[in-house]
């Protein structure tokens, strides 16, 4: 692969083959975005049943007044 | 002041040696459970005695971990039942050198026991006569560590349901440097080489565990009972 | 003992999975008096004694002694107080004896000795008795003898009375009486009526 | 300097704290993405093959920062920890449990790399080096965090037990590393170690920290908002959350 960024259009193709090893650098890199992306929708989905298991207690105890 | 704590420190050890010598029947299982652990690997690995000789070191401290992990949860489970440990976190004394008695206690009936054993254990896997000198010194070093680590477990777990798993988890990595220095004293003394280091290792760990352990030791027990 | 003895509790508060089981709780303990909880079964007075034991930390406020926050001088509070869970502490495989003086051994003495304090609550030549073989009720007032071997002004008492039959009951509330005559303080919760002989009691109902 | 104690103190207040972070985390999103991005260009683009692994060090990009995050997140929380047990600061609590399942997955992030770099340069998916062996425990120590978080019922004592494991374990993570270096060296002879860095180039060098620094704040991202959800968890019934909740 060319010294330094070398023609951007050339290499593509060698960019994405990681001389011989883009299963293993692909692979970890793509397992590096799942489990970022995963720690951070987890927490979100977790608000939200939160609060919408709040807002039906709310509801609930309204309907009861 | 300080010498009714010696007094609690000493009638509370004397007290636990005294339960486990009325119910001696149930004491006796670590010990069992150690030779058992230690008799099954030649029916794993063959008979063969340089292979079980080379292994020898390893296997008689995996099992001896085993062994203190078994007999860790007497130490604060029945005292916990009927409402004993409460006393205990309510006394006046320093709860850390009451855990200490306890955790001595332990050790006395489960873990001094294995050192007795393992000669036994060392000739079955044929391992030479200087060898299983060392081995019973790293034992006599080691299985404190186990005791006085394991009560910090014990601890954090004892009002749990079923905390013996959860037990295990938070215990065995803790145990890892004892293993890793006294099997390799043993495998060292077995070629002949000098083992000054790795005991030297072991006392230090000995001598941490003795003045570090009980302080979280104690800290845990007042959160399991809050 | 020094006049300033008290426990006192400031706007304590106490909350078990989600629910408040009482806040803004004041109130103070002096020499000679008694404190009786009531309310219906899990309105927190267990939780209120392990909170003035220390044992339980309180989600808001503090317990003090003697004017001072119990977590700065545990020790202290320690040495001055006794509690008498639902759990009696006693070990089966001990003698009544060898529970007796485990139990004095970890706190302060008063004195007595164990034939005494046995013969107090009714359980006289018990002293060698495997603790297993005594009834839930025997088992209590070893527990109960217990005080009585500790020189302590302060009693933490759950629900002394379960399991003891009338007698019994009579017995230690003359105990009881003493203690509070003698300048003691007492904690206790029950649901059964007690008569405490000229002695200032007072109450709170904890489900009010 | 009380300018700074007030501010933390308020930090302290869940109801400040869940807007002070609402408004912080876009802007902390944005820094993160643009660190990222920057570090991967350099990383994967700009930074020449190396000449013994040729392009399969890459992988050093994602394996190296994660394994200094596993470490850092592991001293913050035992840290966190003991600040909530000694000052009973309920915040510090929140972040010692929230840290918890952020570092361990940093620890696996840094393991299965770990094990896909060696693939490529031994041939074997694991190797018994001292550094993967202390990272394989140091998720152990985790699972064991965890495991005993979830097993005690009351939240606020759980909190405490998982402070007093995490000092515990705070302690012994130096005496679990040397011991399996010690351990490493006399079986293999003191040869490098596999997985030291090769030697870096500075222009392979800066993405490294980039990349480094960008997990920083990825963290701060992630536990901000587990530490939002954990406060709604917890103050479930207290008026901020239900006015907050009636609003939204």
């Amino acid at each position: 692969m060319g010294e330094g960024t070398g023609g951007f259009v050339m290499s593509i193709n060698e960019f994405f083959n990681m001389s011989g090893y883009a299963s293993y650098v692909w692979g970890s890199f793509g397992l590096a975005f799942v489990m970022l992306v995963w720690q951070i929708v987890q927490p979100l989905m977790e608000k939200k049943a939160i609060i919408e298991s709040i807002l039906k207690n709310q509801l609930r105890r309204r309907q009861r007044q | 002041m300080n010498d009714s704590l010696y007094l609690a420190f000493w009638s509370l050890l004397r007290r636990d040696l005294l339960i486990t010598y009325r119910n001696r029947a149930q004491a006796i299982n670590p010990l069992l459970f150690f030779v058992l652990v230690v008799i099954l690997f030649p029916f794993g690995v063959g008979p063969d005695v340089v292979l079980l000789k080379t292994m020898a070191p390893g296997i008689i401290w995996v099992a001896a971990l085993l062994a203190a992990l078994l007999s860790l949860d007497s130490i604060f489970r029945s005292d916990f039942d009927d409402g004993f440990l409460e006393q205990l976190v309510l006394s006046p004394h320093a709860l850390s050198v009451l855990v200490l008695a306890k955790v001595i206690a332990h050790w006395l009936v489960s873990g001094f026991p294995l050192v007795l054993v393992a000669p036994l254990l060392a000739v079955f896997l044929g391992m030479p006569a200087d060898a299983i000198a060392v081995l019973v010194l790293t034992l006599l070093l080691g299985t404190p560590v186990l005791s006085l680590i394991g009560a910090i477990g014990v601890a954090l777990t004892v009002g749990l349901r079923q905390g013996g798993i959860i037990l295990a988890l938070l215990v065995f990595p803790l145990y890892i440097p004892v293993l890793i220095f006294a099997s390799n004293a043993v495998q060292m003394a077995m070629a002949g080489f000098a083992v000054s280091a790795q005991l030297s290792m072991l006392a230090a760990l000995l001598l941490l565990a003795l003045a570090l352990a009980p302080l979280p030791a104690a800290a845990a027990l007042r959160m399991s009972l809050s | 003992m020094s006049d300033i003895v008290s426990l006192e509790t400031r706007n304590l508060e106490c909350i078990r999975d989600d629910r408040v089981l009482f806040s803004q709780l004041n109130f103070s303990v002096k020499p000679h008096q008694a404190l009786i909880l009531e309310g219906d079964n899990g309105c927190g007075k267990t939780s209120l004694l392990r909170i003035l034991c220390g044992i339980r930390l309180p989600d808001q406020g503090q317990v003090m002694w003697n004017g001072l926050s119990i977590q700065e001088s545990i020790s202290e509070y320690y040495q001055d107080m006794v509690y008498v869970g639902h759990l009696d502490g006693v070990k089966g495989d001990l003698s009544v004896a060898e529970n007796l003086r485990m139990c004095t051994a970890l706190g302060s003495r008063s004195g007595m000795s164990i034939e005494d304090a046995l013969n107090k609550v009714s359980l006289s030549g018990y002293e060698d008795v495997r603790a297993q073989v005594l009834s839930a009720g025997q088992r209590r007032r070893v527990a109960l003898a217990s005080l009585l071997l500790k020189r302590c002004s302060l009693w933490i008492l759950d629900e002394p009375f379960t399991a003891l039959d009338r007698t019994s009951r009579g017995v230690f509330e003359n105990i009881m009486s003493r203690h509070l005559n003698q300048g003691g303080m007492i904690i206790l919760t029950s649901h059964h009526s007690i008569n405490l002989t000229d002695s200032s009691v007072y109450v709170i109902n904890l489900s009010a | 300097m009380n300018i700074v104690m007030k501010w933390i103190h308020l930090l302290g207040s869940p109801p400040y704290f869940y807007r002070f972070s609402g408004k912080l985390l876009p802007w902390l999103t944005v820094i993160c993405v643009g660190l990222l991005v920057w570090g991967l260009y350099g990383g994967l683009v700009q930074a020449p093959a190396d000449y013994q692994q040729s392009d399969a060090f890459r992988i050093i990009y994602v394996h190296v920062p994660a394994a200094w995050m596993s470490l850092f997140i592991y001293v913050s929380m035992a840290i966190a920890g003991a600040i909530g047990i000694i000052w009973h600061v309920k915040m510090a609590e929140i972040v010692c449990i929230t840290s918890a399942p952020i570092g361990a997955m940093f620890t696996f992030l840094a393991l299965v790399t770990g094990s896909l770099w060696g693939k490529p340069m031994w041939g074997t998916w694991w190797v018994w080096d001292a550094r993967l062996t202390s990272e394989l425990i140091l998720l152990f120590l985790y699972f064991g965090v965890i495991a005993l978080y979830r097993a005690i019922e009351d939240k606020r004592m759980a909190a405490r037990a998982v402070a007093i494991l995490a000092l515990v374990g705070l302690v012994n993570i130096p005496i679990i590393h040397y011991s399996v270096e010690w351990w490493n060296t006399l079986h293999q002879g003191p040869t490098v170690t596999k997985f030291d860095k090769p030697s870096m180039a500075t222009s392979m060098l800066i993405p490294l920290l980039v990349m480094a620094i960008a997990f920083k704040v990825y963290y701060f991202i992630a536990l901000l908002l587990r530490m939002r959800t954990e406060l709604l968890q917890r103050e479930r019934n207290s008026k901020w959350v239900k006015e907050l909740v009636g609003l939204s």
